[in-house]
This record gives structure tokens, C-alpha cells and sequence, in this order.
């Protein structure tokens, strides 16, 4: 089934929440409020002309200038090969989305990665804790207005620079 | 002399760790010092000349006994700070019990009518032992073995954990 | 599905006043089979596991931030270090997606040169994989054995790229050097000699009747588990999946060879319990071996590498790319916004998922159980943590 | 031995010493003696393994140390020695201190009684089988020492796994014992090796077909008790780091290893003792010296062919998991055994004095297999390439 098609049907079950253009690429772009990504998400999976068994990748992006973080979700059909890319723009003060972890079980780490890095907060997720940096961390380092610390726990992170030593 | 010497030290060793399996706190430091006991006392029948049961002594109390004791001590968590368990008898009732025991016992020793007999050359006793259990002990040999064995079938049914689907 | 929500499969009936307390085992972070630096916390009763819980990040070094401050060319000796055992296809992989960024065609023979490259460091890391697999399981010599066919393609790779573990040797638009002279005569060499090793090996270890109880009917992961876990490569084919991106989403000259794609069959037991992920493996050399015979014979001329700008800056967009690693496929996300550096790079590795399934995977089994199953899933500490 | 120390202190080195003081003062010389003898013994295997390791890996090993290596286990044993001896602040410091010694000290005590040669044994106890057993015990009880005091739970683990490995798998072990023990009426060393001949055909091994499968009962469960491959579970590197001896360093570290390869030893002497034929060597030589340095080496050569066997399996076999272990101990080879000495004694009762024409066959098996794996290891030898293996003196 083609992105049209895809997109055409998603449109039929959430209306509006279906950004109405595609952006045609390797792996076709569809825009999703961030209410509806969770149901949309759950209608891709369910219906069998779709049947999109495979979270590929989850993925957050800062994009600073426009003050937004896109939520990227590449879904992939084992059964149809098929794929499809839904993407989810939040603010970037308080980005929160409802989780899929509990219609693909790999949602769970790559959510909690998303939150760990870049801050976004999955609603419904039942064990959203750090992933990859210590529960101790204080910010999100994927951001781009991120500042490491001076130091952490008594370790300085600043280095002189080799060439100067 | 020396032997004598030898075996004022293995005497003082069997009853050094007997009154440190008996005055220890930790329970792990108890079943250790009983092994020092258990080896003195193997000591005392190699004394005795009588060698297959200094070796069976150490055979199946240190190399079973001992070792299935160590290990029902290990598998139970907290060893260290154990409560010693028998102090609710209180130490009047015991001293008591000891002084009455111990009367006994040495009115039992000084009475007896001792045989002494000089240290001959140790001779094997593995055949004697052997014919005895196989002729005039035949019954009461096999008797101990049919008690053994129904302790055998009674460890296993009382530890088999029940086995539901 | 969280970490708690986990519903805890082995709730066994004990008479009373026999309880037992579940011990609380610290595998790792340095522990001689995790391959890395990984951290497992066991609920163990006695032998027997309630529970492995992984805890990753010990080895993060945020590589994906690092690509933002180095620009696309700058990236790629970084990409070495997302999966060392196996850098090559890291190399591809980002070259790739900034290639699907920017439009841009690679010369057929860079494409070729990239292939026997990967091919190559396909075979050093499963070598590495069913060597330490079988090291795990306490068979010490196939590990040597295997490391000593290793060394000889590192000395291979090395006389193509002059590195032996971090290959840096891919550049967007191709590769960095063509092949050395007298290369395919010594490449082709070393597949003579290898080929016949691979049936030694299965000699050795892999039919052992030992080796075979320990791996055969442990930690069976289905089909529908190992796609909603998102297993991918030779973790998911030993499922049964007959899934390869080389064949079925096929990106460089992949078409152009012809190969097999092995999956597991329940030989020694379930469909898709460890031996047949290990199995896979070893099939996945002989394919490899086939690969590199078809593209060492029919190299093309011209040039290895596209001209490309000093200052690559790709017009706005993402591309999310996906190239068969030796764990199986390796997702690259890259976002441009026209700069000469990326916004976001997101890698999607293979251990990822896989080190994600332990702990449903480890329920019930016993201790040396788990080594097993982390040995079988092929887990390489630092693609999982970047 | 007592005959030696009688001589000894009739010939007036002792003049004007009670006699009791100048036994004790040859017993303790002895004792000496076979310490270090022990000590040189594992450090050789240590060697020797880590060297046959090395062929069947296609690597070299040790070979920098003295000619091909020969003094290494030396210069590890200084390195261990000066090493720091770590005890981990946790753990419970006088119990950890006293393990490696009590595992020494039940290692220590089989050597008493191995006979190297017809008089060479430090004492032929007459229930020496059934003291090897005994004092082994003393070894689990060692090692299940170092596991609970390093406060470790790999520790732990691996202490309670080789507790209840060495246990399981002393009851085949035994029953093997007492099946060689039923044709020779004897538990003495000394005996079971006189009750056999130098020739193959007048070995246990190959005096009837129940000795033959107590042999491999015998071997298969000394290898477990002794902690080796396939049967490494208490210290399986992989799985519990190194099980008890996780915590240890240094010189206490050093004394666990030499018990794990003195055992190597005891195993293969054991093997050799009573099932092939000991220190028996045909009637070559008068002299009492040379007979005595031909039956030594006899005896050695055939230990540790036995050895070399156990270090060949260690490059060959993965390791079992823990319940497979079990199950080969309680549900096959328990009920072998007992069905081969009950077996045995049928035969012992129809054939008292035995029976030539199955010990010849027996021997033309025996060698048929040995014949078969040596064509095999031949067979593998020619297959790889020049190049995959190196030649023995590397």
C-alpha cells in the first residue's frame, strides 16, 4: 500500500487530526497532532490492510528556531513492507505526548530514551525513568540550549586541551 | 612422651572447638569449629589404631555432615547477626542440667572398671570390621539400613515441592 | 511494556514457612561475559532467575550529539566507534544517509569496494560472535580459533583502509581509497582457506552434544515477539523471519549478487532459541563468502569515490536509512537544516532492541541461562549505549 | 616409610632421643619433602596445561621462561607471591585467611598415601582409597570457606555449586572405587597396584567389561569432583566471574590454583593406580635404585597420560549448565554404577580368578578405540593447513 492510500485512510478515522499533506521521501512524512498520535499509531497497527507490526525507530528532534520538538515514529510492515513516518510537533516547554510503548513493546526504551535526551514526557508510559545518562543527571542533553555542568559528583567534565598540556 | 605430647594437643583441639561450637555467636563460626572437632576426634581413633574409622569419621562427618550443615547455614540470609536460639531456657535450668549430667558421667568414669592395655602395633582392622557387619552384626547392620533409608524417602517427600500446572 | 509492569511469570507455590528470598545479583558492569560494560540486576532464587533487568548507559558517549558539532564529513571516524566489532557498515550506513540527503550517485566501483568492505567485516564479527558465544558456554578454543581467522581479515582491512579496527575508510559519495594492488589475489586466498574452516568449526562446537543442550530450546523468541521487540538481523532471522534489508529493501549493488538469506529452523528444538541465532550466524558467513567471491570477480572500473563538495551542506530535509549491519539492521536518522552540520543525527542499532528483550527473555531461566541468551543476541555493549 | 625411618634410627642418627620425638622429627622431614615435591608437580601441570592448551588453540603459551617455557609456573608463583594480598573490607577476615590453607591441607593429605613406586609412598595406609575420599572433603569444606567469608555472592554461588557438585559426584566416584576394590579385597594403594601386572592384559582396566565402565564412571566423576571441564561450573569464568575465588589475590589465589592442578594430578594418579597397572614394569633390572626410577616413571608416564587426557577434554568440551550436571550424576551415571558393581560382583563370583580370553579382547578393544581417536586426531592433523598449526617446540 502506498503513502496515499495510508494517509488517506488515517484521514477517513481522525479527520483533522491528519495533517492533510504528505511529504513524499523514502519514508513518506504524515503529520499528526500530538493528541492523536497514540490512536493513530494503535489504527496503523490494528488494521489489517496496514498491519504496521514494527516500531523501527523513535526518534526526537530540537528544532530550537521554531521553538518546537518533533517526535519522529518510523513504522515498518513485515507483513506488507511497507513504511510510513509519522511525525508529531510539540512544544518545547513542555512536550508531552501518549506513549505507544503499550502498542509496541520497544516503545518502552525508545521512549525512555527520548525522555532522557531530549526531555519529551510520554504520557501513560509506566516507567518513564532515565535510560543512558545516571538518574542524577539534571537536563536533557540532546537539547541544544543544553549547558553540561562544570562538574558532576566532584568529576571535573572540563579538560585542558592536550596540545596546551 | 611425644605421643603423649601429640595427643594432649589433639585432645585440647577437639575440646577447643567443641566449646567454640558451643560458645560462638555466629552460627557460621560454630559449624567451622565443629569441623575442628570432628577431626580431633578422627585424631583420637587414629590413636586407637583404629584407622577405617578415624577415615570414615572424616568421610562422612566432614565430607557430609559437615558440608550439607555449611550449607543449609549459607542458604539462609543474615548468618552473621543470627539470635543464638536456645537462651530462652535461661541459665539457672542449664547449669542445672550440667551439673547433674556432669555428675553422672564422672561417677560413670571413676566407676568403671577400665581396662588398660599397652599400645601394641597398630594392626588393619578394614577385614574385622567387615566380617563383623557381614556375620554376627548382620541384622542389626541391615536394620540401620532400612532406617536410613526410610530417613531417605522422608527428606525427599517432606522437601519435593508440589509440582502444579 | 515497562520494566514493572512485567508481569512476573514464575509464581510458584512453596508450603508454608518455606519461602525463600529472592537474592539480588550485580551482573556487571564489569563482569567477564557481558561483553562491554553492561550491568544486569539478577532476581535470582538460588539458580534459578526471576528476573534480569539490564541497565545500560555505562558506555554512552553520546555520539549523537557529537555529530552536530563536527559536521557530515567530520562524522564519519565517529561512526567506528558506534559499533567497533563491526565499523564498516557504521561507515556505510552514515555515508548513506548523507548520500540520501544530498542526491548523491556513488561510483559502482566505490559501491563495490564498499561491499567486499562490509562483507569482510561481516564475517570478522560474527567470528567474534559465535567465538564468544562459544566461549560463554566455556568452550575457550573455537574463541581462539575464530579470533585467528579475524586477524587475518583485520590484516585484509588493513591493507585496504591501513586500520584494523576503526576503519574510517568510507567518505560520502564512496570510498576514501581505491583497493591496493595483488588485493583480490590475497582476498580470494584467504575465502579458499576459509570457506572449509566454517565446517570445521560447526565440527567443533556447533553439533557438540553439549553445546546443543545448552543453546538448543533456551530463551525461544517468536516471530510476532521478535517484531514487536523489533529484533533485527540475525536475531530476528533465527526467529524464522526470512527478513534481510540487503534483499528486501536492497540498498548499494546488493541485487546484483546472488545469495540466500539463512533463518533458523528449531534444528535443536524451538524456532528461534539461541542455537538458532547462533546457527544463523554461522550460515550468514558461508552467504558473506559467497557475496565476496561475486563482487572480488566482477570489480568494476572507474572511479571509487563522486566528487563531493569539501563543505557538504545538504539541502533541508530528513532521511532515515537503513543498512544490514552485523547485528542486524542499523537504523540512521539524520535531520539537515542546510547547514554543513546535521541537527539531529539518530542511530537505531541492533543490541538496542536486543538488550531490550532480555529481560522478558530471562524470566524463569537459570544463570547460565542468561549468559546464553546475551551471547546468542549478539550484544555489543557500545551500540547500545552510542 | 616406617621401614626407612626404622633404618634410619637404628643407624644411630638419633643416639640418646626418644624414639617417639625422632619418628615425628622423619615425619615432619617428609612431610617437607613431598610439600615441595607437591608444589613442583602443579607448578609442572600448570605448565604443561597451559602449553597443551595452547597447541589445541593453535596458539604457542608460556615458551619464554627457561627452554620452552619449563620454569613459568615459577615465575607466576613469585609474581602471586609478591603480589598484594587484598582482603576485601567486608569480608570475614579470619575465615577468608584460613580457606586456601584448609583446601591445601586436603589436597595436601592425598599425596600421603600415592604410591610412586613399589617402597616410594610416604605411608601405605591399609584403607588408602577410602582416605583420599576422606581427606578431599576437606577441600569442599575449603572452598566453601573462601565462598561465604569474601561476603561476595559469585562468591557464594560458586562455593555452594562446588559443594554440591563434589558431593553428587562422589557417590559414582565411590562406587567406581569399590568396584576396583571388590577384585583386590583391598583399600590399600600398595595392593590394588601389586594385584595387577605390567602387561596391559593384567590391568583392571582391562580385566572385565565392569571395570572397564567403572573406569570411565571413575574418571568422568573425578573430573567433576575436581572442578574441570565440562564439569567447571563452581569457578565457570563466564558465568560467576571466578566463582570462590572471586576475592582472592596474591599468594592465597595462588595456593586455590595449585590444589585445582595438584587435583589434576591426584586424578590421573588415581586413575593410574587402580586401573592401570600403577608402577608395575617388567622384570628388567636387578638394581634396586634403577628399578625404583624406572617404576617412578612408569607410574608418572601413566599419570599423566590421564592429565594430558583431562587437558585434551578442557580444549574440546563446553561446560555443562547446573541442572545438566545433576542429571548426569543422579539419573545416569548413579544407577550405571550401581548396575556395574552389581555386574561386577556376578563376574567376581563366576570368574574368581578371572578370565584371559575377555581380558585379551578387553585389551583389543581398548586399543581398537584408542587406535580409531588416533587416526582421527591424524585425520585432523593433515586436514589443516600447514600454517594452522605449529610444530610442538615453538
Amino acid at each position: 500500500m502506498d503513502a496515499a492510500e495510508i494517509h488517506r485512510r488515517l484521514r477517513d478515522k481522525l479527520g483533522n487530526s491528519v495533517l492533510p499533506e504528505i511529504k513524499e521521501n523514502e519514508w513518506p512524512v504524515i503529520g499528526v497532532l500530538p493528541a492523536a498520535i497514540a490512536e493513530s499509531c494503535r489504527l496503523l497497527r490494528d488494521d489489517p490492510e496496514t498491519a504496521f507490526d514494527c516500531l523501527s525507530n523513535l526518534t526526537a528532534v530540537d528544532r530550537k528556531t521554531d521553538d518546537l520538538i518533533d517526535v519522529y515514529y518510523h513504522l515498518y510492515s513485515y507483513g506488507h513492507r511497507h513504511k510510513v513516518n509519522l511525525k508529531v510537533s510539540c512544544p518545547r516547554l513542555d512536550p508531552a505526548l501518549p506513549t505507544v510503548s503499550t502498542i509496541w513493546p520497544i516503545g518502552d526504551w525508545l521512549e525512555r530514551e527520548a525522555f532522557d535526551l531530549m526531555g519529551v514526557n510520554f504520557i501513560g508510559h509506566g516507567d518513564l525513568r532515565r535510560l543512558l545518562m545516571p538518574e542524577d543527571w539534571v537536563g536533557h542533553p540532546l537539547r541544544k540550549d543544553f549547558v553540561e555542568p562544570e562538574e558532576y559528583h566532584g568529576i571535573s567534565t572540563r579538560r585542558e586541551s592536550l596540545l596546551k598540556l | 612422651m611425644v605421643y603423649a605430647a601429640l595427643f594432649y594437643l589433639i585432645a585440647g583441639l577437639t575440646v577447643g572447638c567443641a566449646l567454640g561450637v558451643a560458645l560462638s555467636r555466629n552460627v557460621v563460626y560454630s559449624a567451622f569449629a565443629l569441623m575442628g572437632t570432628l577431626l580431633g576426634t578422627a585424631g583420637m581413633y587414629a590413636f586407637l589404631a583404629a584407622d577405617f574409622l578415624a577415615v570414615v569419621q572424616i568421610l562422612v562427618y566432614v565430607g557430609g555432615i559437615l558440608v550439607l550443615t555449611l550449607f543449609a547455614i549459607m542458604l539462609t540470609h543474615q548468618i552473621a547477626d543470627v539470635e543464638v536460639s536456645n537462651r530462652s531456657v535461661g541459665r539457672l535450668p542449664a547449669m542445672l542440667i550440667v551439673g547433674v549430667v556432669g555428675v553422672g558421667m564422672f561417677t560413670a568414669m571413676f566407676r568403671a572398671p577400665w581396662k588398660m592395655v599397652e599400645p601394641g602395633e597398630p594392626l588393619p582392622t578394614t577385614y574385622g570390621i567387615g566380617e563383623s557387619f557381614l556375620g554376627p552384626y548382620l541384622l542389626p547392620f541391615e536394620l540401620a539400613s532400612i532406617v536410613l533409608l526410610t530417613a531417605l524417602v522422608g527428606a525427599i517427600v517432606l522437601s519435593r515441592k508440589e509440582i502444579r500446572d | 511494556m515497562s520494566t514493572t509492569s512485567i508481569e512476573i511469570g514464575l509464581e510458584r507455590e512453596t508450603p508454608a514457612g518455606l519461602e525463600t528470598e529472592e537474592m539480588t545479583l550485580n551482573m556487571g558492569p564489569q563482569h567477564p561475559s557481558t561483553h562491554g560494560v553492561l550491568r544486569f540486576v539478577v532476581k535470582a532464587d538460588g539458580e534459578i532467575m526471576r528476573r534480569a533487568i539490564p541497565d545500560i548507559g555505562y558506555l554512552h558517549r553520546s555520539i549523537e550529539k557529537i555529530s552536530e558539532k563536527v559536521g557530515y564529513h567530520g562524522f564519519m571516524p565517529y561512526t567506528d566507534r558506534v559499533d567497533y566489532v563491526s565499523a564498516m557498515q557504521c561507515n556505510q550506513g552514515w555515508a548513506i544517509a548523507c548520500e540520501s540527503l544530498a542526491g548523491i550517485e556513488v561510483p559502482r566501483r566505490g559501491e563495490y569496494c564498499r561491499v567486499i568492505a562490509c562483507e569482510f567485516g561481516r564475517i570478522a564479527s560474527h567470528l567474534i560472535s559465535v567465538g564468544a558465544t562459544a566461549m560463554d558456554i566455556g568452550a575457550f578454543t573455537p574463541f581462539t580459533h575464530a579470533l585467528r581467522e579475524r586477524e587475518k581479515i583485520n590484516d585484509i582491512l588493513e591493507e585496504l583502509c591501513g586500520a584494523r579496527l576503526t576503519f574510517n575508510y568510507m567518505r560520502i559519495g564512496g570510498c576514501a581509497w581505491d583497493i591496493p594492488p595483488g588485493f583480490i589475489k590475497r582476498a580470494t586466498a584467504f575465502l579458499d582457506a576459509f570457506e572449509p574452516l566454517i565446517d570445521e568449526y560447526n565440527e567443533l562446537i556447533s553439533f557438540n552434544k553439549i553445546y546443543t543442550e545448552r543453546m538448543g530450546n533456551v530463551a525461544p523468541v517468536s516471530a510476532e515477539l521478535a517484531i514487536a521487540w523489533n529484533l533485527v538481523g540475525p536475531n530476528l532471522r533465527g526467529s524464522g523471519v526470512k527478513y534481510d534489508v540487503r534483499k528486501d529493501e536492497p540498498y548499494s549493488v546488493y541485487p546484483e549478487f546472488d545469495f540466500d538469506v539463512p533463518v533458523g529452523e528449531g534444528k535443536m528444538g524451538e524456532v528461534g532459541d539461541c542455537w538458532d541465532r547462533y546457527m544463523v550466524r554461522m550460515d550468514e558467513m558461508k552467504e558473506s563468502c559467497k557475496i565476496l567471491r561475486q563482487a572480488l570477480g566482477g570489480l568494476p572500473e572507474g572511479p571509487v569515490v563522486a566528487k563531493v563538495a569539501r563543505t557538504f551542506k545538504p539541502p533541508v530535509g530528513e532521511a532515515y536509512v537503513r543498512v544490514e549491519g552485523s547485528r542486524g539492521d542499523m537504523g540512521w536518522f539524520v535531520v539537515s537544516d542546510g547547514t554543513a552540520f546535521p541537527v539531529r543525527t539518530h542511530i537505531r542499532t541492533g543490541s538496542y532492541s536486543a538488550m531490550a528483550i532480555v529481560e522478558v527473555l530471562s524470566q524463569g531461566l537459570m544463570i547460565a541461562d542468561l549468559i546464553a541468551v546475551i551471547a546468542s543476541l549478539d550484544i555489543v555493549a557500545p551500540e547500545v549505549d552510542r | 616409610m616406617r621401614k626407612f625411618a626404622d633404618s634410619l634410627l637404628n643407624g644411630g642418627i638419633f643416639d640418646g632421643m626418644p624414639i617417639e620425638l625422632g619418628y615425628v622429627l622423619v615425619v615432619a622431614f617428609f612431610a617437607f619433602v613431598l610439600l615441595n615435591f607437591i608444589m613442583l608437580v602443579a607448578g609442572v601441570t600448570s605448565w604443561l596445561e597451559r602449553r597443551v592448551w595452547g597447541r589445541i588453540q593453535s596458539r604457542i603459551g608460556p615458551n619464554r621462561v627457561g627452554p620452552q617455557g619449563t620454569i613459568q609456573w615459577l615465575a607466576d608463583g613469585l609474581k602471586n607471591i609478591m603480589k598484594e594480598d587484598i582482603i576485601p573490607e567486608e569480608a570475614d577476615a579470619p575465615l577468608f585467611k584460613i580457606a586456601p590453607y584448609l583446601a591445601m591441607m586436603g589436597f595436601f593429605a592425598t599425596f600421603a598415601v600415592i604410591p610412586f613406586g613399589d617402597g616410594l609412598v610416604v605411608a601405605d595406609l591399609d584403607v588408602g582409597l577410602l582416605y583420599i575420599t576422606a581427606v578431599t572433603a576437606l577441600v569442599v569444606v575449603g572452598v566453601l570457606m573462601a565462598g561465604w567469608a569474601s561476603n561476595n555472592k559469585w562468591a557464594l554461588l560458586g562455593g555452594i555449586r562446588s559443594a554440591a557438585q563434589i558431593i553428587s559426584y562422589e557417590i559414582p566416584a565411590g562406587l567406581g572405587v569399590i568396584t576396583v576394590v571388590l577384585f583386590t579385597g583391598s583399600l590399600s594403594m600398595q595392593s590394588i597396584i601389586r594385584a595387577q601386572g605390567w602387561e596391559p592384559w593384567n590391568w583392571f582396566m582391562f580385566d572385565n567389561p565392569f571395570l572397564f565402565v567403572a573406569f570411565f564412571l571413575f574418571f568422568v566423576s573425578a573430573l567433576a569432583e575436581g572442578n574441570r571441564t565440562p564439569f567447571d561450573l563452581p569457578e565457570a569464568e563466564s558465568e560467576l566471574v571466578a566463582g570462590a575465588f572471586t576475592e582472592y589475590s596474591g599468594l592465597r589465589n595462588l595456593l586455590f590454583f595449585l590444589v585445582e592442578w595438584g587435583n589434576l594430578y591426584v586424578i590421573g594418579a588415581l586413575c593410574a593406580t587402580m586401573f592401570l597397572g600403577g608402577w608395575q614394569i617388567p622384570p628388567v633390572t636387578e638394581n634396586p635404585f634403577l628399578l625404583g626410577l624406572l617404576q617412578f616413571i612408569t607410574f608418572f608416564a601413566k599419570s599423566y597420560f590421564i592429565v594430558f587426557v583431562a587437558m585434551w577434554i578442557r580444549g574440546t568440551l563446553p561446560r555443562v549448565r547446573v541442572d545438566q550436571l545433576m542429571t548426569l550424576c543422579w539419573k545416569y551415571l548413579t544407577p550405571i554404577a550401581f548396575v556395574n558393581l552389581l555386574g561386577a560382583m556376578i563376574w567376581f563370583i563366576v570368574f574368581p580368578h578371572g578370565f584371559l580370553p575377555m581380558r585379551i579382547a578387553m585389551v583389543l578393544i581398548g586399543g581398537g578405540i584408542f587406535l580409531y581417536f588416533l587416526s582421527r586426531v591424524m585425520f585432523h592433523l593433515r586436514r589443516a593447513k600447514p600454517e594452522m598449526h605449529l610444530s610442538p617446540l615453538a
